[in-house]
């Protein structure tokens, strides 16, 4: 740690330990900083100087791996990317990421956004197999603009965390999975796209969301998770009366 | 592999966000209850005029004037909202090349709205 | 103890891992193909890749002189077999890439646009903005939900190789949620555990980047190969060690000292020219930017602030507009870490440690000296880096050798013989000393340790190295494994989710790899490429024109030994950048 | 997996919400500020013979008829979600429940519309 001008915050975290709470507690730990210290590396202090069994991911420390996050005073954030001077003097509050069942402090279980991201089939099924001595597919700027935004996510969860209905109801897919499907969707190269509608048009695709858009808000990558889901309420309503006008060919 | 799952009681209290998704929500009640308010005035309007003019002038009451405030206001946050996030339903779109920004379609819809609601005052005047 | 069987097991799921797990399942669909990492597969350090991968593309291009840049950025200690297959299959794995979704940069017409890099004759560099390693990630985990045979064991830690009479049998590893033992058993493993940047105290490495397979591997009897060439990245954000791409100089940022002077000219990297010239200035390769840093140190003309010594890596003559669409990660990094528009002012930047060039010895099948056992990626010494590795060379070796090694583990599998006998005899003694560290009643911190750790390496095996400095560091090392042997004393005895735990083992590899990297550096008496010694300042050609290998004796100090270098076409030559390259045209 | 019906409810609360945002807070201040007060616009503006003579016209039926529609589906959907949000137990199911009744208020305007002639 270099030289901290004196100056110490209050990191009070949330603490959990399966083997022997029946619920969790919090505990405040006082954190000497400098102006450029992250949240993480407030963490990283308590477990190296103060208490080493506080438990929590991280990884790259440049807001890309996706695993710092947490709540920082309520709010889904990387802690990576989250300054504790922002917080001085006052002092913060981390806590998992909520929505999620906590396993161990400030570790959730991501298990189910895990099994969605399967459901979603995230990966490109194309029309027919291409040979790779053909070489690449064609894609100009404009059609890889149609995709590319929702291609950023780096899987951090903090828009299911921002997700109320994801906390009403689990078996909502969510913005995180829902934003990849439409990445795929969206995608010149790929032609599953009626596959991954019947996931879309059922109860637990995008039927789940109310348009909060607090997943959009605390996006790291502005992605703009929101706005795929809804696009696909529209997709999903064609969808739904176009198949007694036009029906497709494989029903 | 035990863990501890969190309620979500009163999770609309806990962030400012959230108090204005509810806000917003909550229109609704306003709105539906608007909306009955026109029903009712409707079957007395069948009812006949004596009817009619009972409802009319229970509208001028102290209550119902604070109703309609109250509604007139949320409604419009409700319009705020609506076109705030009315590009999240619509695909990319371009002209040439370049995408239309979002406020452009939030100013597209609220520009539309007071061009409605003055055409609405005229008509009603 | 639970037991799991599988046919192939692959360690690591960063981008080799997952390419070899791929190409294992499209071998035989029929395969159990095991991938245990100590993380989600997208939380690995591929993610943090950023500037692109090279493959051969344009017409004015050739094999030959991605060839050339390679070995001679190499400093002629590349295994050039290696460096050929490689080159010849960079392009198809590449295209691969695109094909399962891999948003690679376009040109307007929709073909794939490429940019330069340091060491590079002709641009070859595909990139996804600079995003490219996390795009590689993201566009190889995904599309590894396609294949049934793939079973994954997410946040698995892999603490020992199992090896019965000479064949590997399998891996036990923790499950980290339960703090339980698993021994995942199958006839071949593949390691795909990334490299050991970590144990320098400046890096740009995540900090999951521990050698962990090069820890197992050497413990199990395997060499590790060129372990003293360590790759500093000359471009980092002061500060943090977040890694400011190559790629900036690729599309034409300069490097200017405190007094704005491009000092890169006085370092054999000129001339100075009003345009860039490929494989001079900026365009320079890592190794040689890295050490004229050093030197501007010395003579005082870098900046002074208050986290160190730096040199301004100014992009503003790029334009927002340019610098937006092909370098988002970074303007975004130098705002939120260090406060700096990189669109207004220069980014302060300072070597940091990147990147292993050496790491477990394999040949260009990925097969190690142990049977069963193969590696690829950061952790693998297949010999295509030699003594420095050219940038965007990394992410296409991931694909190109983690499909090599998938292959040629699943073919191991499907011909070897099923082994009677337990695993579990080797792996409950394991198990058992692991848990006791639990129990440790005394001992020191663990930060402790590793920060000693870190500090020693970053001053004996840095930049420039010295005999003095290196013995010291080697004495270090030796007091630092005795330190821990007595015991590091935990504050977290539970078993559940135990970071600290397992933090603990990681460092038990780290300072044996580290010991492999100082004494290596020690017996080196060369300077070749990253491995600058101030007192044996000549690429030494007689003497030293061979690969080291550090091989484990217990606890005692490693034992290097050498093996020849495969040269197929080009012999060693001076190595000459700056002077005479024709004018870049930055696309 | 079972296609939802949602569709059908997602684009009357659509409608419904649009149309509201585009008119009903000015629909609200005339019709129960304005005219009741005499504030801006004159109060017989809306007297029983002016207000019958509109919904005798079929411009004026259909006016009426959308507006108390579309806002009945669009709030009774958003009302279903409110209470599901503050933690009411109702299934997918009790949506079409909410829609019924804004279905079974349209037809009630509907009715009238028809009986006023």
């Amino acid at each position: 740690m270099n030289a901290t001008n004196g100056k110490v915050i209050a990191i009070e975290c949330l603490r959990y330990d399966p083997q022997t709470d029946d619920a969790p507690h919090y505990e405040t730990y006082q954190v000497p900083f400098t102006d450029d210290m992250s949240v993480l590396q407030g963490l990283q202090y308590i477990k190296d100087h103060l208490d080493g069994s506080l438990t929590f991911r991280w990884s790259c420390r440049m807001a890309i791996c996706g695993s710092c996050g947490g709540m920082v005073n309520g709010v889904p954030r990387l802690s990576c990317e989250t300054f504790l001077r922002d917080f001085y003097p006052e002092g913060l509050r981390v806590e998992p990421l909520t929505h999620f069942p906590i396993q161990r402090d400030l570790a959730v279980d991501q298990t189910d956004f895990l099994v969605k991201l399967r459901s979603i089939k995230p990966y490109i099924i194309p029309e027919a197999p291409k040979p790779v001595t053909e070489g690449t597919f064609l894609q100009t700027p404009q059609q890889m603009d149609e995709y590319y935004q929702y291609s950023q996510c780096i899987n951090c969860l903090l828009c299911y965390a921002a997700c109320p209905q994801y906390g009403l109801d689990r078996e909502f897919t969510g913005p995180g999975a829902l934003a990849l499907l439409h990445r795929y969707n969206a995608d010149s190269r790929d032609a599953g796209k009626a596959e991954r509608m019947e996931l879309v048009n059922a109860d637990e695709g995008v039927w789940g969301c109310t348009l909060v858009s607090y997943c959009s808000e605390v996006c790291p990558k502005s992605i703009d998770p929101a706005r795929a889901v809804n696009q696909n309420k529209v997709e999903s309503t064609k969808d739904y009366f176009l198949r007694f006008v036009a029906p497709r060919r494989n029903g | 592999m035990k863990t501890y799952t969190r309620t979500m009681n009163g999770w609309w209290r806990r962030n400012p966000f959230y108090l204005w998704y509810t806000l917003r929500e909550w229109s609704s009640f306003f709105l539906t209850a608007y909306a009955l308010v026109l029903l009712f005035g409707l079957a007395r309007l069948a009812e006949g005029a004596a009817q009619y003019e009972a409802w009319r002038a229970s509208l001028a009451s102290p209550g119902a004037v604070i109703f309609h405030a109250a509604a007139a206001l949320i409604v419009l946050y409700h319009a705020w909202t609506w076109f705030k996030v009315m590009h999240k339903t619509l695909p990319f779109l371009r002209i040439g090349a370049r995408r239309v920004p979002d406020s452009a379609i939030f100013a597209a819809g609220v520009a539309s709205s007071v061009v409605l609601s003055l055409l609405l005052l005229w008509g009603f005047a | 103890m639970q037991i799991i069987q599988s046919d192939v097991i692959i360690v690591g799921g960063g981008g080799a891992g997952l390419r070899a797990a791929i190409a294992a399942s499209e071998r035989d669909s029929r395969l159990r193909v095991a991938l245990v990492s100590k993380v989600v597969p997208m939380r690995s350090h591929t993610v943090a890749a950023e500037g692109g991968a090279a493959a051969v593309t344009r017409g004015d291009d050739s094999l030959q002189y991605h060839f050339e840049d390679t070995v001679s950025g190499g400093d002629w200690l590349c295994d050039q077999q290696a460096v050929e297959y490689f080159v010849a299959h960079a392009h198809e794995e590449l295209v691969r890439l695109e094909h399962w979704g891999c948003p690679w940069g376009r040109q307007p017409d929709g073909h794939v646009n490429v940019r330069y890099f340091g060491g590079m004759k002709v641009p070859r560099t595909w990139y996804a903005a600079d995003r490219s390693g996390f795009h590689i990630l993201h566009t190889l985990f995904q599309t590894s939900h396609k294949y049934p045979g793939i079973k994954r064991y997410d946040e698995y830690f892999c603490v020992e190789l199992l090896v019965d009479d000479g064949h590997v049998r399998g891996v036990l590893a923790i499950e980290i949620a339960t703090g339980e033992f698993v021994v995942f058993e199958a006839p071949s493993v593949v390691f795909a555990t990334g490299g050991v940047g970590r144990v320098f105290r400046s890096n740009t490495n995540a900090g999951t980047v521990t050698g962990d397979g090069m820890g197992l591997a050497y413990r199990a009897g395997v060499a590790l190969r060129d372990m003293e060439f360590m790759q500093y990245h000359p471009t980092c954000l002061l500060g943090t060690g977040i890694l400011m791409t190559e790629a900036c100089r690729g599309e034409g940022a300069v490097l200017t000292n405190k007094d704005g002077y491009r000092y890169l000219q006085d370092y054999g990297l000129g001339p100075l020219d009003p345009w860039p010239r490929p494989k001079a200035m900026e365009l320079g390769p890592r190794d040689r930017l890295s050490q004229a840093f050093w030197h501007e140190m010395k003579k005082g003309r870098t900046l002074e602030t208050p986290q160190g010594p730096a040199v301004n890596l100014d992009l503003r003559h790029l334009g927002a507009k340019k610098i937006h669409e092909r370098l988002p990660l970074i303007a975004e990094a130098a705002k939120t870490f260090s406060g700096v528009d990189c669109v207004r002012e220069p980014i302060p930047v300072c070597p940091g440690v990147h990147y292993m060039m050496g790491g477990i010895l394999t040949n260009v099948r990925c097969e190690t000296t142990l049977p069963g056992l193969y590696a690829a990626g950061e952790c693998a010494s297949v010999g295509i880096h030699g003594a420095n590795r050219l940038g965007s060379n990394s992410l296409t070796e991931l694909v190109v050798f983690g499909r090599v090694a998938g292959e040629q583990a699943a073919q191991f599998a499907l011909a070897a013989p099923r082994r009677a006998g337990s695993v579990l005899r080797q792996a409950q003694p394991v198990a058992d000393a692991l848990l006791g560290m639990l129990r440790n009643t005394e001992g020191e911190r663990l930060a402790a340790v590793r920060d000693e750790m870190r500090l020693s390496m970053e001053k004996g095996a840095g930049i420039y190295r010295t005999q003095e400095h290196l013995e010291e560091t080697c004495r270090k090392l030796m007091e630092l494994r005795s330190r821990y042997a007595k015991g590091i004393k935990l504050d977290d005895r539970g078993r559940a989710f135990n970071t600290e735990w397992l933090t603990a083992i990681e460092l038990r590899n780290m300072l044996e790899v580290s010991q492999a990297i100082a004494h290596s550096a020690l017996e080196r008496r060369e300077s070749r490429g990253s491995h600058q010694r101030l007192d044996h300042e000549k690429r030494d050609d007689v003497n030293f024109l061979k690969h080291s290998l550090a091989c484990r004796r217990g606890d005692e100090v490693p034992r290097i030994d050498y093996m020849p270098v495969t040269i197929t076409k080009s012999s060693p030559r001076a190595r000459v950048y700056g002077g005479e390259g024709k004018q870049v045209v930055l696309t | 997996m079972k296609r939802s019906n949602r569709p059908i409810f997602w684009s009357l609360f659509g409608a419904g919400g649009m149309l509201s945002a585009l008119v009903g807070p000015m629909l609200i201040f005339i019709t129960g500020i304005a005219v009741p007060l005499g504030f801006l616009l004159p109060r017989d503006t809306m007297s029983y013979e002016r207000v019958l003579a509109f919904a005798q016209n079929g411009f004026g039926k259909l006016a009426i008829f959308v507006v108390i529609g579309g806002f009945l589906f669009h709030g009774l959907h958003r009302i279903y979600h409110c209470l599901h949000e503050v933690g009411l137990p109702l299934g997918h199911g009790w949506m079409a429940v909410f829609h019924g009744l804004a279905a079974l208020g349209t037809l009630v305007a509907l009715y009238l519309l028809i009986v006023i002639g």
